[in-house]
């Protein structure tokens, strides 16, 4: 589904934010991308739905090579692939609904369609309530909710989740790596960046870890991280 | 599809509009006056016009024959003159005549003629011009044509303040003419701009409409009609402040005679079609405002 | 400390133009464009002033005695018109000069008054205005103010195409003086509306520094400077503009005989004096349309 | 330091944010605020430094009573609070260190020392090499880092961070509490609103947890968390 090969990417003269990434992520796989901070995960995930391009190397999102990818070819690349921003992005001038409603809008969802899967989303991201408010009156948490909500919404090939939890408590993130997860059963492939080790022990999907741009290690086996960050944690299974 | 999209860029349009209610009053009231400037420059360009139109209409071409020239062959060349398209109508002036208009036009001052033993008034031809010829331009062309003729003595339009006030008419047009092209640029500059900025402001929406996976063309959409809209109310703005001016404060400043005596000029308003090509042009420049700048800010 | 805080808002006023390129560009060439319009008006303006006023300048009044007042009571009377400001000179043309003169300027039709018995001339004044009083209320001021004397039997000044004229005038100067306030008062608006959207597009960093604890005039003071330098930028803009048009594309225009057969008739540029009073003016617009709406987005 | 009345907000007319609220928090304090996402919690620290009025009841800060003072006096006030906003509210137009240079120069800082401040809390958070990029060249953590610099660089008596953290890998999130303990120990009064149950339990501060708009618990007793959040964890001092 995603395949890079050693990927080099600038920023301006003197920076490179990742130094020949190669990986490959297949249909129906769910990953996570961790690392410290300006490790140059978001930059990854960026490159997948083409909002950098790679300076060198080669990409392949779903048999398409982006290198090659004409600009007016980029929104259909995108309406394959849902994404969380980690500053959320949302339309700060639409409610709720209708930031939800755009993303089904953009494929071309029949309008009674859309009504009933904005509903559902949101009942789903427990923010059904919050239908009509405007992101700037939603607190950070709602927000990112919203976020994930859009994300989702139009069942899309590809989810990719930059810090999807960062403004949520345990409760509800567990709720929201419950949806991810099955959004994952039902075939998505869902790639999410985490700085919460908390949740990718305790999910135990293949970790992909990034450290100053490289690839540092790529492994199933969540086991291999109970000891780093300096905090020695027992997982057991979520109770909620 | 594409009817649901059309709903939807002008619902979207209007609630952006609403929503934005700062950014488009502003917006509104600045393509209102630039307009408005428009509106009174054309309202002040017509009526300049339409003043020294009736004035030009009343001039009238004379030509002096040369002395000998029979009245049969001031016949000739009268159907000559009657040739040129610019030429209305030809009164053939005799001598006599002249001198019988003379005497009684100046009964007063008859004992001037009382001694005479020789008519001293030439033969002329009274032209009078067609309705396109009654501009500067045409009359010149006309006077030039005419003074090539040999069996005439001299051609004179009107009297002689006719020929200052030509030139300056002339001068006028021209000067009104650059004006008015300069305001035509400048405005739309200005309208143009106006909606750009509007555009401006919301950057950071169309970047993120973009990277959902909208294609330009549905991202440009509620913004095109939404520049449409905005060149259309400050259009609606315009003409009612020209109204407005019109009918409530030009008849004050007549009447306040201290400083303009000017209470029985009749200015007139523009026409009903100007008035529709002031609105197609507000929403031509709030579309075209838009169009050319929203491109600007997906290039992500 | 205020010299800190001084020096702060000019550099910052400046780091923000060159940082929001486009938004200052898109800003400074609509002031520029709409003070351009204002300059143009301007130009054509007094141009229009200028040669009407050389044609007033030659407006000569000619006072009419009645029959049989004696050249001492003319002299009388003489005395009395001096005491007008609005007169500068005051010539007795006899019964018998008016005669003369008839006959030397119409020497061709001497005959005319050959067989006369008697002179039908009468005796008059002729006036000449002085500086203040050439224009077109003055003259009618002093043609009515010298029609009550019972000494005078007809007052007139110039010749017929003149009252045309004055009146044609008169309106021209009524609708330039509209169109010029309706030019500056929207002018004004869309100064300070295009800085108010500039202010608007950075709305939420208004909002970050409040929160941050600065006050409002700290916030202010960079936009203010910005507000300025956008304005004078565009007064600068629109003088060159104007240059421009002046010096290249007006000759060209000119030249084109074509359409205008002008190519005479010498413009003049604005003043000095002019120019800085736009510029002024850009500046203050800037200044104060960032003042109006800056405050609007520190509610925080 | 900050005492809090039966505090009421409502947004809205019929729905209240805060319900009640009293709390008193000492001189050189430190204080977690906890609770689910959409607690309140954002709300609460938004009466401290004046962002939001309450409808009802009473705050005072440094024995000023907020709902008396003038709308000129509230940038005053403000100078004495570093508030870590969280969406970081960082200045888009500026750069890292002219963002940080901002804060000083509203308090009237000299140009020298200025300088010598910013760099040295860049450091703090280990940014020095950001200095000259501009906000949204950054990651969502070294924003968040920028953020903090600037809410503790002019020193004020009150420290407001919301959720602090949530960009931040443990690693540096752990540097970063270092960061506020240190702040906190010199005598600034800090108050933390956050999701990371971790710090909180690793801190052992006194935690006011938030829920619905209600304080439904105050207390020293870290121990009193173990068991909530639908996770169990054994905690041992920071290695790091
Ligand atoms: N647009 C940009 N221009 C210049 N530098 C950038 C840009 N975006 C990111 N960087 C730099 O690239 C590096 C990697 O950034 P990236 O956002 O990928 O990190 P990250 O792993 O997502 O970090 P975090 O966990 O903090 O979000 C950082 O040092 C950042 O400063
Ligand atoms: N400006 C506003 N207008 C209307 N409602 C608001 C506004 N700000 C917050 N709210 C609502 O008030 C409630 C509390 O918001 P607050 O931001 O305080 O939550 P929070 O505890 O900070 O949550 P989180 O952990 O998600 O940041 C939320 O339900 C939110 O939707
Ligand atoms: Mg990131
Ligand atoms: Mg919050």
């Amino acid at each position: 589904m995603i395949r890079m090969s050693n990927i080099q990417k600038r920023y301006g003269p003197d920076f490179r934010a990742l130094k020949g990434i190669s990986l490959h992520i297949r249909r129906g796989e769910f990953v996570f991308v961790t690392g410290p901070s300006g490790a140059g995960k978001t930059t990854l995930l960026k490159m997948i739905y083409c909002e950098q391009k790679a300076d060198e190397g080669e990409i392949l999102v779903n048999g398409r090579n982006l290198s090659r990818l004409r600009r007016g070819s980029i929104p259909y690349l995108r309406r394959n692939i849902g994404v969380v921003f980690q500053d959320f992005k949302l339309i700060h001038s639409k409610s709720v609904f209708d930031n939800i409603v755009f993303a089904l809008r953009v494929i071309g969802t029949p309008r009674g369609d859309m009504k009933r899967r904005a509903w559902d989303v949101l009942r789903r991201v427990g923010l059904q309530h919050k239908i009509n408010s405007y992101p700037l009156c939603l607190s950070g948490g709602e927000q990112q909710r919203v976020a994930i909500a859009r994300a989702v919404v139009n069942d899309p090939a590809i989810l990719i989740a930059d810090e999807p939890t960062g403004n949520l408590d345990a409760a509800v993130a567990d709720e929201i790596m419950g949806l991810l997860e099955e959004i994952h059963v039902r075939g998505t492939t869902v790639v999410v960046a985490t700085h919460n080790m908390g949740i990718v022990r305790r999910m135990k999907k293949r970790v992909i870890r990034l450290e100053d741009g490289r690839c540092v290690s790529d492994t199933n086996a969540p086991d291999a991280f109970e000891l780093d960050e300096g905090e020695i944690t027992l997982v057991k299974p979520s109770v909620g | 599809m594409l009817v649901q999209n059309l709903s939807y860029f002008i619902e979207e349009g209007f609630r952006s509009l609403r929503h934005n209610r700062f950014m488009s009053v502003v917006a509104i009231v600045t393509i209102g006056f630039a307009l408005m400037i428009f509106g009174a420059f054309l309202i002040v360009y017509s009526n300049v016009q339409q003043i020294t139109d009736g004035w030009i209409r009343e001039v009238e071409v004379t030509a002096y024959l040369r002395e000998g020239i029979s009245d049969d062959a001031a016949d000739e060349i009268k159907k000559r003159l009657w040739e040129n398209r610019e030429i209305a109508s030809v009164v053939y002036v005799s001598r006599e005549q002249a001198l019988q208009r003379f005497t009684s036009e100046h009964a007063d001052a008859a004992y001037l003629l009382e001694g005479l033993t020789e008519n001293p008034l030439p033969a002329s031809f009274e032209i009078g011009l067609s309705r396109e010829a009654r501009n500067r331009e045409a009359v010149e062309r006309l006077v030039a044509k005419l003074g090539k003729l040999p069996e005439l003595e001299g051609v004179q339009y009107g009297e002689e303040w006719t020929k200052s006030l030509l030139t300056f008419l002339k001068i006028l047009r021209m000067l009104g003419f650059i004006l008015g092209g300069l305001l035509g640029v400048a405005i739309i500059f200005i309208i143009a701009n106006t909606v750009r900025l509007t555009v401006y402001a919301r950057r950071d929406e169309l970047a993120v409409m973009r990277l959902i996976g909208a294609t330009n063309w549905f991202i440009k959409g509620p913004f095109l009609t939404e520049g449409l809209l905005q060149g259309l109310a400050g259009a609606l703005l315009s003409v009612g402040l020209l109204l407005g001016m019109y009918h409530f404060w030009l008849p004050k400043l007549q009447a306040s005679a201290g400083i303009f005596f000017l209470q029985n000029v009749p200015l007139s308003f523009l026409s009903v079609e100007m008035l529709l090509w002031i609105m197609a042009a507000g929403m031509l420049m709030g579309f075209f405002g838009s169009l050319m700048s929203v491109g600007r800010f997906l290039r992500v």
